[in-house]
């Protein structure tokens, strides 16, 4: 057994270069990071300095802004006319929103605690794809199948009381897509809780009932809270079913049965709308975008943060 | 000792059987509303998937799949430049994102910093990664059209015969001159960039379509017009006008992108870029941090260890990842409108660079929203083959994964 | 790119496209009219050429927008041109009248859409960056108000009464408010955007020359699908838009019959009562603008050349009324002849309005 | 770096030869953030003999083993002060290494110091292919070279006879004690002249355990082992020197028998003997 050529030899590759290439590759990668970065600056700089056209507009306040309940950006040619009070558009996204997290947190927390705690290998096996489908489900699709199916079958057992376009179908549609990102969510959540502690539940008699509903989800209610926020901002910033599905009036009021234009369905009206660019009215799209930037960013920060406290109890 | 107390002394049997009983029977309709309720989504997507095929059935006929989107026969409308439209958006997008998302997810998870600082940007970075994957796609749409259709303006607006933005490479100026002989032009090579016409009135030589030089002659109103085609395809007449125009070869640039493939697809790269970096991240995590011991303890370097372990042993993850973010960037339509806009009436899938696209869920958008019952079920028949491919994408994504999931354990 | 030679049947230069698009549209029209779409049906015209259709060497890109009423008339002379020019490509977009013109100042388009003749600002800014244009009417639209087909309450409107529910802050709000023999529900509106050529026509008609806006609480969509979903889903919504919508859409809406102001009778949009004027004061007609500086890139102007050769034919294909022949020729003398300007305002600047065949005439044209 | 160390064919009793150190230890301090792991620790480790390092968990064994070939530096906020030199001798051209330069070509040295863990690490390809990472990463070698040496190294670390029908096979697929004698094929594949061991049998069954220290015993005449352990038979059964550590102290070093069997510390008396640990 003599030693091989290759090591008798030992002529090992210079590392000089090796040490200079490290390098490179580390500052280009360095760079793709950074990359997200930018983005995040780019749209920070974009929304502040499109949406100036529109605050520093002398028919613009800050506080008729945030307060008036009237939003005709697209009814009114006429800047004197037009009222820019955001919370029309809020209210409609929140009727929205609303509907679609009445469908989506109850569901998709018990199609959570379903397949953590009770479904064999097998029925998981079919049911995460499942979820898996409806959650690549595109977004078009959906405000199609709230369009065509939702809204009629709406308007057949209302007997008329839903307008075409209404919150509730839009709702329902948003909330069907939240469906998957609840439950998978959740699903991690409750799987991070250890066995120990369904150990102890089963082990004081508990039932497999009490041992998920007040064992399991406790334990893992910060992540299932944050599940939900970040359903929720998701929700808020659905863009295509509502552009279908939910109208194109902003309306005040708590009434689901009406049309609700929310500020996502308000961006792509004003976008695809014939109204002129440069006009306070077009830059208002951009004053809506903030606002939407701002609530969803809160949201999934909130949520993040709750998920990264979640994570670190158990590890 | 103290005695036991009275709760645990004093039990009511009775009562213990009937508790225990009640909150079994609970806990079993409990169990069966979780069946339920988990059924439910089961039944939404038969449900939907039902009532699109009843509706699009009908219409998936190889003119769909061929065929592009026509006003005049409806009945005979395709998707074939929407689904090329989609390959070369998603292309673009997925060229971009990929190195993009995983080269971050490297950097971050195998590149631990070692100072504060660093520490601090490096969390700072993951959170905004976080926040990125949670911003509306349609404010992407925003940033791309002002950063990739417009570029701020920077690079001057494109306008329709004065300026094409800063052409940077795939572009040939010509003037093109309609001779005597009807539907037929000939080109002449533009050789002042800045005349946007000229006139002809000597004659002159032009390229035929072989790019061979060939001359052309003049014929003067009043003197006899020749007959012989031939002759007619290079004669032009006296004072005939040549307005410009560009041969783009494939890899035809220009800044600004105004609003082309390019941009959608860059747009769209920005929309899944944090959901590849996380996913590749979690396949990264993965991967046992004895791997990547043994490898540095062997003298390979950080990027050695990744490049020959780590990243392959994470490959199946970051795929399945990438496969999904993928899925969703093909069905993604509300930044696609706002950069491309709703037009769908291109008979032909991008020819350059800078060409414009039809994806599928714009054709689907449009041809949902249209009245005439044709569109309605050749939205729904759309809908079907856009499904079809996401659910080939899905499944390969699940394959892979149930797949390294056996060989891992 | 260039690599067919070819010899199709089209005109030899720019200012005299019409006379040798005489003989070749003509056939072209006849093809189109018969509904053969068989490229091979059409043959050489008469010494012009001796093969049989092949594909035109020309090449080039042609950028529509404005109108989304005139999008389908402009899609549907792209795509038969498109089967004679397959190298030309052509991108039409309906963003609206007002935006349409707006990029047509800026130099981003070659053509603009419009359902409604140029307005004196527009009119201004084109001078003042310099675009000239030519102006072609290409056909006639009845703009349509539309009701649910379960209205069996209205079957004629004035426009005193499209007054009473269009206009300002007192509007009616339920459809008793208007008349009190109409029952006591509410009226959902939906029209098109504010910057569409056809928001501002009715707008016009309805309130006349001030620059007061309709109703504020309408639903408004650039998208006219959009709006015609809206009134078949709600038996007491009212909505309008062109006539082409509504023939697309005939088994779902009903449209009201309209009191000529003059004759005191109510007229449908029929293509007849149209075309006819009776259909008053909503028929309207449509235009093309065309950019003179586009005109000499043999693109444009042979495109230009075909759309008005074909617009009468397919404009009925899509739903609109087509204009009379003598129109078309006027339209056509000013293409010619290169007539830029627009008749619809008078040298003082203010905007004319009436019938296209008394406004259309040479001696109104305004440089 | 091109250097010949005409020790590693050597065949001669390493026993036969008096002691020379090649690992020179001195005032070794070391912190983990806050946490100081390591407190004024000297040590000499000789050349071609098994040093094994004994101690209850948490007396900074495993931390200075680590030290030796810089496995700390990836672990964030590790840090140390001291002298931990590999120094040369005069039949070897290689100068003095001083491993705590922060200027280190670490590569380098972790090609002189290879490692094997606790828990049999192979990577998740095939068993050549896990022998040949490190040459491919180090050396140009030509096939006949590689398949050689992988051999070779097969053969060295008692494995060879096992696998070598099924080479291409994934390496995943081996017994823990195979894979762990694959791990030091692996580690002896570029030639190293230390092999440090950490606790490499504690994750194996008794006899995968016992093939592994015929190994090591096999293995000290050609390289210079260093091995943490908490078994203390094995400690006493295969190595040559033993130094027991404490709460990041070395209380004691000296020749295996002398340390288990006349300790000249209390503490090591009570550890030897299993008093606590």
């Amino acid at each position: 057994m003599t030693l091989p050529k290759s090591l008798q030899n030992r002529e090992f590759r210079s590392t000089r270069w090796g040490v200079l290439s490290e390098r490179l590759i580390v500052i280009s990668l360095a760079l793709c990071a950074t990359a997200t970065v930018l983005i995040t600056i780019g749209i920070i700089y974009m929304l502040i300095t499109q949406s100036a056209g529109f605050f520093r507009s002398d028919a613009v306040t800050m506080s008729g802004f945030l307060t008036d309940t009237e939003w005709t950006a697209l009814q009114s040619k006429d800047l004197a006319q037009a009222k820019f009070g955001i919370m029309p558009l809020l209210s409609g996204t929140f009727r929205v929103t609303l509907i679609a997290m009445i469908i989506s947190l109850p569901l998709g927390l018990i199609t959570a605690i379903y397949l953590s705690e009770f479904a064999s290998a097998k029925i998981r096996s079919w049911l995460k794809p499942t979820l898996e489908i409806i959650a690549g489900v595109p977004t078009v699709v959906l405000g199609y199948f709230a369009i065509l199916v939702i809204s009629p079958s709406l308007q057949l057992f209302s007997d008329g009381a839903f307008s075409t376009f209404n919150a509730t179908s839009a709702g329902i549609a948003v909330g069907i897509l939240c469906l998957p990102m609840v439950c998978s969510l959740s699903e991690d959540a409750m799987r991070a809780v250890p066995r120990s502690l369904r150990e102890g539940a089963y082990g004081l008699g508990c039932t497999p009932f009490e041992t998920s509903v007040k064992v399991v989800v406790p334990a893992a209610l910060s992540g299932i809270i944050s599940a939900f926020l970040l359903a929720f901002s998701r929700a808020i910033g659905e863009t295509m079913v509502v552009a279908l599905a939910a109208g194109t009036l902003p309306t005040m009021t708590l009434d689901p049965t009406q049309q609700a234009q929310t500020m996502t369905g308000f961006i792509v009206e004003m976008i695809k709308s014939e109204s002129e660019y440069g006009t306070v009215q077009y830059y208002s799209l951009y004053a809506v975008a903030v606002t939407l930037f701002t609530i969803t960013f809160l949201m999934t920060l909130v949520g993040q943060i709750i998920r990264r406290r979640f994570k670190e109890s158990y590890q | 000792m103290s005695s036991m107390p009275d709760a645990i002394v004093k039990q009511d049997a009775k009562y213990l059987a009937d508790n225990a009983r009640r909150r079994k029977r609970f806990s079993l309709w409990f169990y069966f509303l979780c069946v339920a309720i988990a059924l439910i989504s089961v039944v939404i997507l038969i449900f939907l998937m039902a009532s699109i095929w009843s509706q699009g059935h009908s219409r998936l006929s190889s003119d769909l799949l061929t065929r592009s989107h026509s006003e005049l026969e409806i009945e005979r409308s395709g998707m074939w430049p929407s689904i090329l439209g989609s390959l070369f958006v998603c292309g673009t997008c997925a060229v971009v994102a990929l190195p993009l998302g995983v080269g971050t997810a490297v950097f971050l998870e195998e590149f631990q910093p070692t100072n504060k600082l660093l520490r601090w940007i490096h969390g700072f970075v993951q959170l905004n990664i976080s926040n990125l994957a949670g911003v509306p796609s349609i404010v992407y749409g925003l940033l791309g059209l002002t950063v990739f259709v417009y570029m701020f303006n920077v690079f001057g607006q494109i306008r329709v015969n004065e300026s094409a933005g800063m052409e940077i490479m795939g572009y040939k100026h010509f003037y093109q001159v309609l001779t005597l002989e009807p539907g037929h032009v000939v080109f002449v090579p533009q050789s002042d960039p800045t005349k946007r016409q000229t006139t002809f009135d000597e004659p002159f030589q032009a390229v035929d379509p072989d790019g061979n030089s060939i001359e052309i002659s003049i014929w003067t109103p009043g003197t006899p017009k020749p007959s012989d085609p031939a002759i007619r395809r290079q004669t032009v007449r006296a004072g005939a006008i040549g307005g410009t125009i560009t041969e783009r070869s494939w890899y035809y640039f220009r800044l600004p992108f105004d609003k082309s493939f390019l941009s959608a697809g860059l747009t769209l790269a920005l929309v899944i870029l944090p959901i590849i970096i996380i996913s590749s991240q979690e396949s990264l995590r993965g991967v046992p941090s004895s791997l990547r011991e043994a490898s540095m303890g062997l003298g390979a370097t950080t990027w050695q260890t990744v490049r020959d372990v780590c990243l392959p042993a994470a490959l199946p993850g970051i795929m399945t990842g990438a496969i999904l973010a993928m899925g969703r960037a093909i069905g993604e339509a509300a930044p696609i409108l706002v950069v491309m806009g709703a037009a769908v009436a291109k008979s032909t899938g991008p020819k350059h660079l800078m060409d414009d696209a039809v994806t599928m869920p714009v054709l689907i958008f449009n041809w949902a929203g249209r009245q005439q019952d044709e569109f309605k079920e050749l939205s729904a028949a759309a809908i079907i083959v856009l499904l079809v491919v996401l659910l080939l994408l899905n499944s390969t994504a699940i394959y892979i994964r149930h797949h390294v999931q056996k060989a891992q354990s | 790119m260039f690599l067919q030679i070819t010899s199709r049947p089209m005109p030899l230069d720019r200012k005299r496209a019409i006379g040798c698009l005489a003989l070749v549209s003509s056939l072209l029209v006849g093809m189109v009219g018969c509904g053969s779409k068989s490229e091979s049906t059409s043959t050489e015209t008469a010494g012009e050429s001796n093969t049989a259709v092949a594909a035109s060497n020309l090449t080039g890109t042609i950028k529509i927008n404005g109108s989304s009423t005139v999008q389908p008339i402009a899609n549907a002379v792209k795509e038969e041109f498109a089967k004679l020019y397959p190298d030309v490509t052509v991108s039409v977009d309906g963003k609206g009248t007002g935006n349409g013109f707006k990029m047509f100042q800026d130099k981003e388009t070659d053509i603009s859409d419009a359902s409604r003749p140029i307005k004196p600002g527009e009119f201004e800014a084109c001078k003042e960056n310099g675009v000239e244009f030519i102006e072609i009417p290409v056909a006639y639209d009845g703009l349509t108000i539309v009701i649910h087909p379960k209205n069996d309450w209205v079957d004629t409107l004035t426009v005193d009464q499209l007054k009473k529910m269009f206009v300002g802050g007192d509007a009616a709000k339920k459809w008793s408010d208007v008349d009190p023999s109409w029952p006591d529900e509410t009226i959902e509106i939906f029209a098109p955007g504010t910057g569409s050529g056809t928001y501002d026509y009715f707008r016009e008609v309805v309130i006349g020359k001030s620059e007061d806006a309709l109703r504020s609480d309408m639903s408004l969509s650039e998208d006219d699908n959009v709006l015609v979903d809206g009134v078949a889903g709600n038996p007491y919504a009212i909505g309008f838009f062109g006539v082409a919508y509504y023939e697309e859409s005939k088994d779902k809406l009903k449209a009201a019959k309209i009191v000529n102001p003059k004759d005191e009778q109510a007229y449908l949009p029929t293509p007849e009562n149209i075309a006819s004027g009776a259909y008053a004061p909503f028929s309207r007609p449509l235009f093309i603008y065309v950019s003179t500086a586009s005109l000499p890139r043999a693109e444009v102007a042979t495109f230009v050349s075909y759309f008005l050769e074909n617009a009468p034919n397919l404009c009925e294909r899509v739903g609109y009324v087509r204009l009379p022949e003598e129109i078309m020729q006027r339209a056509m003398n000013n293409l010619d002849a290169e007539n830029v300007g627009t008749h619809y305002i008078d040298a003082e600047g203010n905007s004319r309005s009436g019938a296209v065949a008394d406004i259309y005439q040479p001696e109104n044209l305004t440089k | 770096m091109s250097s010949v160390t005409p020790a590693i064919d050597s065949e001669q009793n390493s026993d036969a030869l008096p002691d020379q150190t090649l690992i020179h230890i001195e005032k070794l301090n070391a912190w983990y953030g806050d946490f100081q792991a390591i407190h004024d620790l000297s040590l000499d480790i000789p050349k071609h003999k098994v040093t094994a390092f004994i101690g209850p968990s948490g007396c900074g064994k495993s931390t200075l083993l680590k030290w030796i070939n810089r496995m700390n530096d990836v672990v964030p906020g590790a840090r140390a002060k001291g002298r931990l030199a590999i120094t040369g001798d005069a039949s070897n051209d290689h100068v003095e290494i001083d491993v705590l330069d922060p200027g280190l070509d670490v590569v380098g040295l972790r090609r002189k110091v290879g490692i094997v863990f606790q828990k049999p690490n192979p990577f998740p390809k095939s068993i050549y292919d896990n022998v040949a990472f490190g040459p491919r990463l180090h050396m140009k070698t030509s096939k006949s070279e590689l398949d050689e040496l992988v051999e070779w190294s097969l053969q060295k670390a008692a494995v060879w006879d096992e696998v070598k029908d099924r080479l291409h096979g994934p390496a995943l697929g081996l017994s823990g004690g195979q894979q762990q004698r694959l791990c030091i094929a692996r580690a002896i594949a570029v030639g190293p002249e230390v092999l440090l061991m950490d606790e490499p049998c504690s994750a194996l069954d008794p006899s995968s355990t016992l093939a592994i220290e015929d190994l090591i015993f096999e293995l000290r005449t050609q390289y210079t082992i260093v091995i943490v352990t908490h078994n203390m038979q094995q400690a006493s059964r295969c190595s040559d020197k033993t130094a027991f550590f404490f709460e990041g102290r070395l209380i004691e070093a000296g020749p295996t028998e002398q340390v288990f069997t006349r300790p000249q510390q209390k503490q090591t008396d009570d550890y030897v003997r299993g008093k606590f640990g």
